[in-house]
């Protein structure tokens, strides 16, 4: 689904990424793990078109789409969330989904202003869909709600309903679990599952809570300093003795050379 | 003052108050909506008034033109211009933060009033032009009624139209990704939005409805001349209304544009009443402060403005109502 | 023979320049502290440099002292104006975006304005001294005041220089445009850099402003009409960086003197803003890189 | 008395807590480390303490004296310094100017308090009159540190001191730490490098969402097999 071909980063001295290569396979829910600072979150920067990497290429169903900007990405069915939720803060919950739905006839100014009845048509289906996500997500209560009011886990789940608003074929989640307390915990990764079992859905996630990386993923990637160390099941990747080294420091292998 | 009187002052306050208006849901759209800062309303204001004026006056040996077009024409060529310039402005400026697009408006407004100031072939400079007419005057005297009043139906007319379109593009799906886009812009990207095209076209829009206000006044005036665009009443009081009103919200800015109008034309009286002989001079400066300490008070204490911005109201039902 | 006059008059030109790039240089220095470490465009700093220059005016008109001392009162009257709009107005919003403050202070400019007009009038006004025969040296007109302009405003960068570099609160206003989260983990009194930032921002407007006056007239406007230069030569400078402040305004004061050889005077600030944009477009960090 | 008490801290960023309850003490000449999982709430215990996260409950004590939720220059003012794990010079100043900011509070005259930084890392001696940001990782951590012990603090708080550097580095950066602690200072920091970081502290906390999982000598957590298994879940 998403095929990454040796992508490396630096950014000034610091080799962020180097010469990472992975596939994420369709209707996989695909983890990446790795201490702090391992280049996870550059990796899916660079995925997401939000920095340019130095060298590689990323491809979505075999489509070269290295370097492409955010909302184009968006329209060829990648689409992503946030590590801190972005919610539209003074927008209600309900418009902060309706946003979403690509090619709404009344984002034409012009066919807002003349094509009135045709609008309101579509918006009413745009608002279904929308009602349809919430039930989902059981946020409908809060639909008239204004998104800045709902608490840090609710958000999550708001980014992952916007997800929800569009034919989206591999969905990135930067962090579901970070910030969210057990109960929503529980709710979101029900979400996701059933949105890969159900829909058909691809996710990649970063995510470092261990329990829900093994409840839902995989294969699980790990990464540090920069580097790709082991791919696996989340059962194999416990027993890695690279891994334990990466997550406890000290011992340094071969792959780990960091530098100044 | 006589009863005339007094229905004459009436009929200029409103017709002021109905282009303030227009300009003000101009402003909202650039700001309120998009969150785009244009302190240089008073050139848009500017290109607006003179295309009208160089297109439907008759010929003059000051200045070019003696297109003699009926005043529909030089409203439509007003809202063209002024747009044409929104979108120069707006393509520079897109990729910038706010403060850049701040000083580019502000400079290209400066750079107007030069060029309208010394480019006399063009505009007569500071001797100003004149022989502007008042809309379908000639049909307003068949009917019976003053030319100022024909102005302020037209006026009103038009506002109705702006208001209506201004406030539609609002509740639209269209209005809906501009908020997004003042909220969070990453998240709007991320929803696969064009954000640069959004922006452009709300700056664009925004433009063109300040260049009819500009047209507007021509006609109303009947005389142009750099002194009217200074930034004082083309762009600060603009920005007073408005945020005074309520920025986003639509009918704010009209309520604004209706209060700081009375509070601004209100406090000449007061002064011309109140000053000493011999001090009318300062009757200018003393309500420029006065209305600059209330934008400052309006800051501090009620930033969202008398009607604070509400989500509109859905334009279509779901299935659970 | 027209070629000689042609040098001739680029080099007249190219000492108006110097000097007007001068008096934009302390402005646009303001404007670039200002935006450094409250990180907003401030909109009133025109009205800034006008005070400034009335309140030196006005006070050579109430104690007769030498026309230099105009200078130094002018600095001291707008700093604390400064000063005391911060506290009174800007403190009270600088929680909320940054963007309000812009609309603040265009206000504020305003406000400031209309003062002036207020207490001085609307007449024009000049600082003592009258006009002045220039010194030919060789085929170029050298105006005495334009001496005393430069070397003023190179005595008030020099002295500014070693505030920034030699004092610790100097420094510490680096610090915050640095990196504010930064200074105030390390116990940076914030408060007290902005408002070190205030007073300095208000002197160096009202140099500005003084040696504006001493070049040509007061006016109420005198400060508007050379905000746009000004913020183009902190632009062109790369804003947020004061040292760029002074490439930028002696290129900005260049250009708009130059440019009269080819247009009418009147379009100086418009060859500024040109200039502005063009940068803005192929640069927006500013040409002239480097820190403070 | 400890030298620093912090008890069943709850707090977080806007919505969600994610300190559920986590304790921390120091005592005078001790080196502790927190340790724990990404997201485990480290750093944000460590803002917490020092006033730059509001503390929704619980109670933070220096020497007795109750410090919760107070502003970043009061702490600084009673001798505890911050040292951020990332951003942590000011790129446009010189090293000796950013060791100068950090004793900006202090009057008189600050070279005995510069050569004392100066003894502790002597490569910022050599460099001093260089501008912080375009030095390596490793040297701006010294210059981060050297500017905290401007202050003479009592206690030292370091957010991941040795993230990003390389393996020589890391240990040059722990031993300078044993160092500090032998100027007589209490050290409080979070780390990464949980083995090395174990081997050099006195104690050590393990924090998992939020919250103490053990807490024992770092000898003692190093030997724990449990600690091992909890940084990879299950």
């Amino acid at each position: 689904m998403i095929r990454i071909e040796r992508i490396s980063k630096a950014f000034g001295g610091l080799q962020a990424v180097r010469d990472v290569s992975l596939d994420v396979e369709p209707g996989s829910i695909t983890g990446l793990i790795g201490p702090n600072g391992a280049g996870k979150s550059t990796l899916f920067n660079i995925i997401a078109g939000l920095i340019p990497a130095d060298t590689g290429r990323i491809y979505l169903e075999g489509q070269d789409i290295t370097g492409r900007r955010p909302h184009r990405l968006f329209h060829q069915g990648l689409v992503r969330t946030f590590q801190v939720p972005h919610e539209f803060a003074r927008m209600t919950v309900r418009e902060n989904l309706m946003v979403v739905p690509p090619a709404q006839a009344g984002e034409n100014l012009l066919q807002s202003w003349f094509r009135w009845e045709k609008v309101r048509r579509q918006e009413s289906a745009v608002r279904d869909r929308a009602e349809d996500v919430l039930e989902f997500l059981s946020l409908d209560h809060l639909a008239d709600e204004r998104a800045a009011n709902l608490s840090g886990g609710q958000k999550k789940l708001l980014d992952l309903g916007r997800t929800m608003m569009t034919d989206a074929r591999a969905v990135l989640l930067d962090e579901p679990g970070a910030g969210v307390n057990r109960t929503l915990l529980g709710k979101i990764s029900d979400a996701i599952q059933r949105l890969n079992r159900e829909r058909g859905y691809t996710f990649f996630l970063i995510e470092h809570d261990m329990d829900l990386i093994a409840k839902l993923c995989n294969p699980v990637h790990v990464m540090a300093n920069g580097g790709l160390i082991a791919s696996g099941p989340m059962a194999e990747i416990r027993q890695n003795e690279e891994v334990r080294e990466a997550y406890l420091g000290g011992g340094v292998s071969a792959t780990m050379g960091a530098s100044e | 003052m006589e009863i005339s009187g007094i229905a004459a002052y009436l009929v200029s306050f409103f017709t002021f108050v109905g282009i303030y208006a227009i300009l003000a849901l101009g402003l909202n759209m650039q700001w309120g909506f998009t969150g785009q800062f244009n302190i240089g309303i008073a050139g848009f204001f500017a290109v607006g008034a003179y295309t009208s004026a160089i297109l439907t006056t008759p010929e003059s040996p000051w200045h070019v033109g003696g297109f003699q077009h009926p005043f529909l024409v030089g409203v439509v060529g007003a809202v063209i211009a002024s747009a044409l310039v929104g979108l120069l402005i707006g393509a520079i400026t897109a990729r910038l933060r706010t403060d850049y697009l701040a000083i580019a408006t502000i400079g290209i407004a400066e750079t107007l009033r030069l060029v309208i100031a010394n480019e006399g072939w063009l505009t007569n400079g500071v001797r100003g032009m004149s022989n502007i007419d008042r809309p379908f005057s000639d049909f307003f005297q068949a009917i019976g009624l003053s030319s100022a009043m024909g102005s302020l139906i037209v006026v009103a007319a038009f506002l109705a139209g702006v208001y209506f379109l201004v406030e539609r593009a609002r509740q639209s799906p269209w209005g809906r990704v501009l908020r997004a886009i003042r909220e969070d812009e990453p998240a709007t990207a991320a929803a696969g939005k064009n954000i640069g095209r959004f922006r452009l076209e709300a700056f664009v829009v925004g433009s063109a409805i300040m260049g009819l206000g500009g047209a507007l006044y021509a006609h109303y005036f009947g005389f142009l001349s750099p002194e009217a665009f200074l930034p004082l009443y083309g762009t600060f009081l603009v920005w007073v209304m408005l945020i005074a009103g309520g920025s986003g919200n639509n009918k704010g800015a009209l309520l604004g544009a209706v209060v700081i109008w009375t509070i601004w034309s209100g406090s000449e009286f007061v002064m011309s009443a109140g000053l000493p002989e011999g001090y009318t001079g300062y009757a200018g400066p003393l309500r420029v402060i006065l209305i600059g300490v209330l934008l400052q008070v309006i800051l501090i204490t009620r930033p969202e403005g008398i009607l604070p911005e509400k989500a509109p109201r859905a334009i279509a039902k779901g299935r659970r109502g | 023979m027209t070629d000689v006059y042609i040098l001739i008059e680029l080099l007249q030109l190219s000492i108006y320049g110097i000097v007007l790039g001068s008096i934009l240089t302390l402005g646009a220095i303001g404007v670039s502290m200002i935006f450094g470490i409250l990180r907003f465009a401030h909109f009133a700093h025109g009205d800034l440099i006008t005070v400034g220059a009335y309140v030196g005016m006005g006070f050579l008109m109430m104690t007769h002292a030498p026309v230099w001392t105009a200078l130094p009162a002018g600095m001291i009257g707008a700093a604390i104006v400064a000063v005391l709009i911060d506290q009174t107005v800007y403190k009270r919003i600088r929680r909320t975006q940054p963007v309000i403050l812009l609309i603040s202070s265009f206000g504020i400019g305003l406000i400031l304005r209309s003062l002036v007009q207020v207490i001085w009038g609307p007449n024009v006004y000049s600082f003592p001294g009258g006009i002045q025969r220039p010194w030919m040296v060789w085929e170029l007109a050298i105006i005495p005041n334009h001496l005393w302009i430069l070397l003023a405003a190179v005595v008030i960068v020099t002295a500014l220089h070693l505030f920034l570099t030699r004092t610790r609160i100097g420094k510490a206003m680096r610090a915050m445009s640095d990196n504010m989260d930064l200074a105030l983990v390390t116990g940076i009194p914030a408060e007290r850099v902005i408002m070190i930032t205030w007073l300095l921002g208000g002197a160096l407007a009202a140099g500005a402003g003084v040696l504006l006056g001493m070049d040509s007239r007061l006016t109420p406007t005198m400060g508007w009409n050379i905000l746009l230069p000004v913020f183009a030569a902190a632009i062109v400078g790369g804003i947020g960086r004061p040292y760029g402040a002074i490439a930028g305004g002696m290129l900005i004061g260049l250009a708009m003197e130059i440019s009269t050889l080819f247009l009418e005077p009147s379009y100086k600030p418009a060859v500024a803003f040109l200039i502005m944009v063009a940068v803005l477009i192929v640069r927006p960090q500013g040409i002239f890189k480097g820190a403070w | 008395m400890s030298l620093l008490q912090a008890n069943d801290i709850y707090g977080g960023y806007g919505g969600a807590d994610i300190l559920n309850g986590a304790s921390v003490r120091v005592e005078d000449n001790e080196i502790v480390v927190i340790i724990g999982a990404n997201g485990a709430g480290k750093s944000t215990l460590m803002k917490a303490v020092f006033g730059l996260l509001h503390v929704r409950s619980g109670q933070v004590l220096y020497r007795g004296e109750d410090i919760t939720n107070r502003k970043p220059e009061q702490m600084v003012g009673r001798g505890i310094a911050y040292v951020p794990q990332e951003h942590n010079v000011f790129p446009s100043l010189t090293v000796e100017e950013n060791l100068e900011m950090g004793a900006f509070a202090i009057k008189g005259d600050l070279r005995p308090r510069l050569e004392k930084v100066f003894s502790v890392f002597p490569r910022l001696r050599e460099r001093r009159r260089q501008d912080a940001g375009l030095m390596s990782g490793g040297e701006r951590q010294m210059v981060a540190m050297g500017r905290a012990l401007m202050i003479d603090p009592k206690l030292l708080m370091l957010d991941e001191p040795t993230a990003g550097l390389s393996p020589r580095l890391i240990d040059d950066t722990f031993e300078r730490i044993r160092e500090i602690r032998s100027l007589g200072i209490g050290v409080l920091m979070v780390e990464q490098n949980a083995k090395q970081a174990l081997g050099v502290a006195d104690r050590g906390y393990v924090l998992a969402t939020g919250a103490n999982r053990f807490e024992d000598t770092g000898k003692n957590l190093l030997d724990n097999r449990e600690v091992a298994e909890m940084f990879l879940g299950g």
